[in-house]
């Protein structure tokens, strides 16, 4: 088959089984595709939709960019310095590991129940992530490639545009897909906790009637702005920047 | 005996309650075995009932009224009539609903909750004010609110009973209390909002087990209501950081112990979801209606005390 | 006047291996020194230390801070993610060597000559191995170097190919007089290009012969014509090219 | 100074700052690490911490052995086959961005609040991250070491176990790490929202009284734990197996 | 009776380039072949085909099945991750050659002749390009294959090692004679040691000249006793060697 159908036909497949299985199985707890789609339309009708998903989304990209730009430049000091390495793996450790709800009551305690806390909670928790990926892929460099930057005297930026990052291009993608999930789940738990609006508000507040429909809604909302950031941003770029290892 | 599986909160009221009964061997009395499911969170136990981890819960009847417009069959027996109140600083300067104009007001449990919700229709009825749209609300975990509150970053802040006994404890004043807004809306009835939650077909397959339980914990809450002695005995069950947030739990515990339910408070009941109804919505209600479906309440069970 | 002297007293690895060991002379500017010695006994090492890349060596290295430099690699390191002319094109927009239209000229008459006009959009993944080195190659000679550093810079390429481009480099040495130093297995290329020939021993390194070549420039390009040199440079000394000598293996402090 | 100590001087440091900052705030919001340690200790003494922490580290391992195995396979497959990844990309994506909480609750109520339930629901919420992650590594292979293997007829397991995996490895740590740090967070929601022991049910009970002594004396708890793992385990196998970039 | 039979049509990459046309010979077994053409026409495109490394191509190449091969790539490639006796005890432990004392034996003998046996332990990283290449050889060389494919193996070693080496490789070949295909640049290299020499014209390649070496073996080793051979071969075919020829360019279809 043709590689660009498959994507479509495999979600269009994935639906359908969804559908037959919430037939056969007729359960509350399983709503049918059609029930799901029409809830998320009604609500996107309604307005609400669209404004809680605005607001998460923004809190999202805001978040999203503080966490990859200080998870990368720290990943990268330390994946080359084995010094700074020592000095920050331990702290590197433990904040891997603080449960997201400690940071969460915390930035909310000492910041208020602001939108800088939600921010600041969200990409808290999502710089280690970072680091320990970026990290890894800095300690894989090439050497060698390095040393014909040095040589040929190319700038500081030159070496790492050119040299330099191409190298560290799995391990973005990887950490930048993984951090577009992480983030989106932490900030659910950051809105249930102490926002008053965001997907994650919603979301508690269909959990707490149990409204499976509205929570696969919501899901569904932002599950298909991913698959077209995917689409249109993440494997185009991927494509491009891998041309050379056809 | 009988297997009856309760799941309730670890530090939550309802396990002192359950607490007494266990240690005054109530259930073995009444013919059952209480088999305790500690959770930690409220959510816990919904998931708990409806993945059949346990037989009964506590929750309230408008989240029963929704569940069972969405076809599950659940009915409810009041627990206790003890909800929240709004809390103010002495020196606030909140005199009146109309004071909570443009203020920062805290609210546990969301925007749906019910005390939210009567909230609101009081202040549009008595003071023409739509809180939701003229004060600032903010919506977080009810121990977030109380921490809040105390640090000063809220200036009034609606919490359940327990949360609100504490704040009462460090200074503040309650200023509106729920029965207090459900009389201003003009239902003259004590109202239950919580209760014990379970099946109706599992009900009606076990009435020996849930009149035992029901039984055995209304015996329990007598020694509640009576004895000092029991309450020091569950003392570090409460973790009351001074004696006076001890006493304001149990005197708030026993204040909220329901004494009557009939037909009476089943109407204040449907009077009461009519106006959640208006204010709410359907994101409250869902698919639920007014009136009020009867069989949200559990009928085969009577108080003793308006037995009459 | 010497531009570049070389004093190292040795150069040991982390591992132990000592490499190089009191490894001394100068090179004047312009001058084109070849570099002859045994595998394995540390010319790469040593051409390394005297571009800046590694620090760890006792002794000293000198020259002119504002040289600019060239290196050959032994590989021909190509960023494998750049295509050829893209390869190229970043040492050219280096800041030192702004890439101005007569650099480009000059990218695009070597391209030419080195027969990889055609494979300017190919990526170095799509390249033979002959064809790499001679991008690396073009690299090398595109930026106007003060030290030229080439490691077996003709290695992997037929025959009739290496001749001509030892005329470029030739010609080009000739024009813009780069002090060249030059690491080769082939005593008959040292004899060709270089004024002065280097033999280094067997590891640790030091010099056993500086051979200044006794030939006028231009030189004979047939292999016949050195042989008489050759033969009688190696009939001096017997011992250059008989593989790994022995007579001299003192440890390293 | 000598990097061995550096790890222990900088915790001890961070520890003191700390106390400092705890002395110089005074507030409860922010509890002196030896309060903390106290409650530790006492928490140690009658059991509960070593109960609830047992509990949940078995599910931890489960769970991430789990994660590890399905992600690893299907990360190799989706990175080495292009036709298995324009079939599977679109579910990993959703997969990715389900919110854990979903996942979760379904899990719950399809399964009964169980162990399988509580393991797999973390698994499900893990899998897709490692997936991610060892996909970008299976793409970077370099294919010319493959060529070796495959002229000298070494047997698969070879090949795998001495071609291709150590291409792997910086990926496959960056998953451990990353993926231990996440599945240590879920498995707290897991046990908040369906178990009756685990850390996570406890954290639940101390926020229930804004108890952040308790809250961080367990967060300690766990993080010495990775600490401890990080020191005689990972880093250990890290620096073996990098042994030859030196 | 011919061991290997290449009949190919064309072998095109997938960005468009054209590297091998209508090229066709047979090797019978036990013959060494040595393959010589320009940089950048396909001889390592040829090899990789045999070794079936690559199945994109218009022809067949036919082989006994059960042939085990050896191939020493144009890169030494060796794994970075193992130290030099890993690297070769890895495809002693393949499936079809277990390792047993002899081969072990083997591989110890290999390591010293080739002046390793002090660095069994050193990583790829650690060794200098011949030693790489070296290693590579020990690697290609234990293994006792049916089919020895050796692309330019002995550039960028010093003069005496290689020589060495040649004298190795004729003495193994002639002990266990497996059939050789043997590219190199080197027009003397070929003479001396294989007994038919393929020359290949450029891009797209095919065979220009099928040249029987009229030499017996054991052969002389000085360049100079191989001098009028090669002198008179380019004599009868003076565009042999003359650079990139360009008689022949057919696109292919
Ligand atoms: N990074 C390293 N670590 C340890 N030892 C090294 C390292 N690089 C090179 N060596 C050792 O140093 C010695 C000299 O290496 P070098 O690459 O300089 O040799 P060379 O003269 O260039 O040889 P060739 O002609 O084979 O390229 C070798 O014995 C090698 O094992
Ligand atoms: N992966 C590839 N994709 C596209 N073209 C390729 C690829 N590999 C080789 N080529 C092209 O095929 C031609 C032959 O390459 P090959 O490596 O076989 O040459 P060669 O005869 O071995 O040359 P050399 O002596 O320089 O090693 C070259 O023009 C090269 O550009
Ligand atoms: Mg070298
Ligand atoms: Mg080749």
């Amino acid at each position: 088959m043709n590689p660009r159908y498959i994507r479509p036909v495999v979600l269009c497949g994935f639906v359908l089984l969804w559908q037959l299985v919430a037939w056969a199985l007729d359960s509350r707890y399983l709503p049918s595709p059609l029930a799901v789609l029409a809830t998320l339309w009604q609500q996107l009708r309604n307005g609400e939709l669209l404004f809680h998903l605005g607001v998460t989304l923004l809190r999202v990209l805001v978040s999203f960019t503080l966490a990859m730009l200080a998870g990368v430049a720290l990943g990268i000091l330390m994946g080359s310095r084995k010094t700074w390495d020592a000095w920050l793996d331990a702290l590197l450790i433990l904040g891997l590991n603080i449960p997201a709800l400690v940071v969460i009551i915390l930035c909310y305690i000492w910041l208020g129940l602001g939108e800088t806390a939600a921010v600041l909670a969200v990409a808290l928790n999502k710089i280690p992530t970072v680091v320990v990926t970026v990290r890894e892929g800095a300690r894989a460099i090439d050497h060698e490639l390095l040393q014909v930057a040095q040589v040929y005297r190319l700038s500081r930026w030159q070496t790492f545009r050119k040299v330099y990052l191409p190298q560290l291009y799995p391990y973005l993608f990887g950490a930048a897909r993984n951090g577009l999930a992480l983030i989106w789940k932490i900030v659910l738990v950051v809105e249930l906790l102490g926002r008053s609006n965001g997907v994650g508000f919603q979301l508690g507040n269909y959990f707490h009637f149990f409204d499976i429909q509205g929570i696969l809604a919501y899901t569904l909302a932002f599950a298909l702005i991913v698959l077209a950031l995917e689409a249109t941003l993440l494997r185009p770029l991927e494509r491009h920047l891998n041309g050379w290892r056809a | 005996l009988e297997k009856v599986r309760v799941g309730v909160l670890e530090f939550g009221t309802v396990n002192w309650e359950m607490d007494t009964l266990k240690y005054h061997k109530l259930d073995e009395q009444n013919g059952i075995e209480l088999d305790i499911m500690p959770l930690a969170s409220a959510d816990a136990s919904t998931v708990a009932l409806q993945g059949g981890a346990v037989d009964i819960i506590v929750s309230d009847w408008v989240w029963v009224a929704r569940q069972r417009a969405a076809g599950q069959d659940y009915t409810l027996f009041p627990y206790s009539n003890a909800v929240g109140a709004v809390m103010v600083k002495p020196d606030s300067g909140i005199k009146t609903l109309a004071d909570l104009k443009g203020k920062k007001l805290g609210v546990a449990g969301g925007p749906s909750d019910k005390s939210w919700l009567l909230l609101r229709a009081y202040a549009k009825q008595t003071a023409g004010l739509d809180l939701q749209a003229e004060a600032e609300p903010q919506f977080a975990a009810p121990p977030l609110l109380n921490e809040l509150m105390q640090r000063g970053d809220l200036d009034a802040v609606l919490n359940f009973w327990h949360y609100a006994a504490r704040l009462q404890a460090a200074g503040m004043q309650p200023f509106i209390t729920v029965p207090d807004v459900v009389k201003g809306l003009g239902i003259d009835s004590e109202l239950p909002l919580v209760g014990w939650v379970f099946s109706e077909k599992w009900a009606n397959g076990h009435p020996d087990i849930v009149k035992g339980f029901l039984s055995a914990d209304y015996a329990a809450k007598q020694i509640l209501k009576e004895s000092d002695t029991e309450w020091e005995r569950l003392r570090p069950r409460m973790k009351a950081e001074s004696d006076t947030i001890f006493t304001q739990l149990r005197d708030g515990f026993r204040a909220g112990i329901p004494i009557c339910f009939g037909d009476r408070e089943k109407q204040a009941a449907a009077n009461t979801f009519k106006i959640l109804a208006e204010t709410g919505g359907e994101t409250l209600l869902g698919t639920a209606k007014p009136p009020l479906d009867n069989q949200v309440f559990w009928s085969g069970f009577g108080l003793p005390a308006c037995a009459e | 006047m010497s531009f570049l002297s070389v004093d190292l007293q040795h150069k040991t690895y982390p591992n132990g291996v000592c490499t190089l060991r009191d490894l001394r002379f100068q090179a004047g500017k312009g001058e084109f020194i070849a570099l002859v010695g045994p595998s394995g006994t540390g010319k790469s090492t040593l051409l390394n230390l005297i571009a800046g890349l590694d620090a760890g060596f006792e002794g000293r290295i000198d020259y002119p801070a504002d040289t600019t430099l060239s290196f050959m690699f032994q590989e021909p390191r190509l960023l494998p993610w750049l295509n050829v002319e893209d390869n190229i094109r970043l040492v050219l927009d280096a800041p030192s060597r702004q890439a101005d239209t007569q650099r480009c000229a000059r990218m695009d008459a070597l391209l030419e000559q080195l027969g990889l006009a055609d494979f300017r959009a190919s990526f170095p993944g799509q390249l033979s191995g002959g064809m790499k080195r001679r991008a690396a190659l073009v690299r090398a000679f595109v930026t106007q170097p003060g030290l030229l550093l080439m490691d077996e810079p003709f290695q992997s390429l037929d025959e009739p190919t290496a001749q001509g481009l030892r005329q470029l480099l030739l010609q080009w040495w000739g024009e813009t007089r780069p002090t060249v130093l030059f690491v080769t297995h082939s005593l008959n290329e040292a004899l060709l290009l270089a004024d002065r020939i280097l033999f280094l021993s067997a590891r640790p390194a030091h010099i056993i012969l500086d051979y200044p070549v006794p030939l006028v420039r231009p030189r004979p390009l047939a292999t016949s014509q050195l042989q008489p040199v050759r033969n009688e440079l190696l009939q001096q000394h017997p011992e250059l090219l008989s593989g790994i000598p022995t007579f001299y293996q003192p440890a390293c402090p």
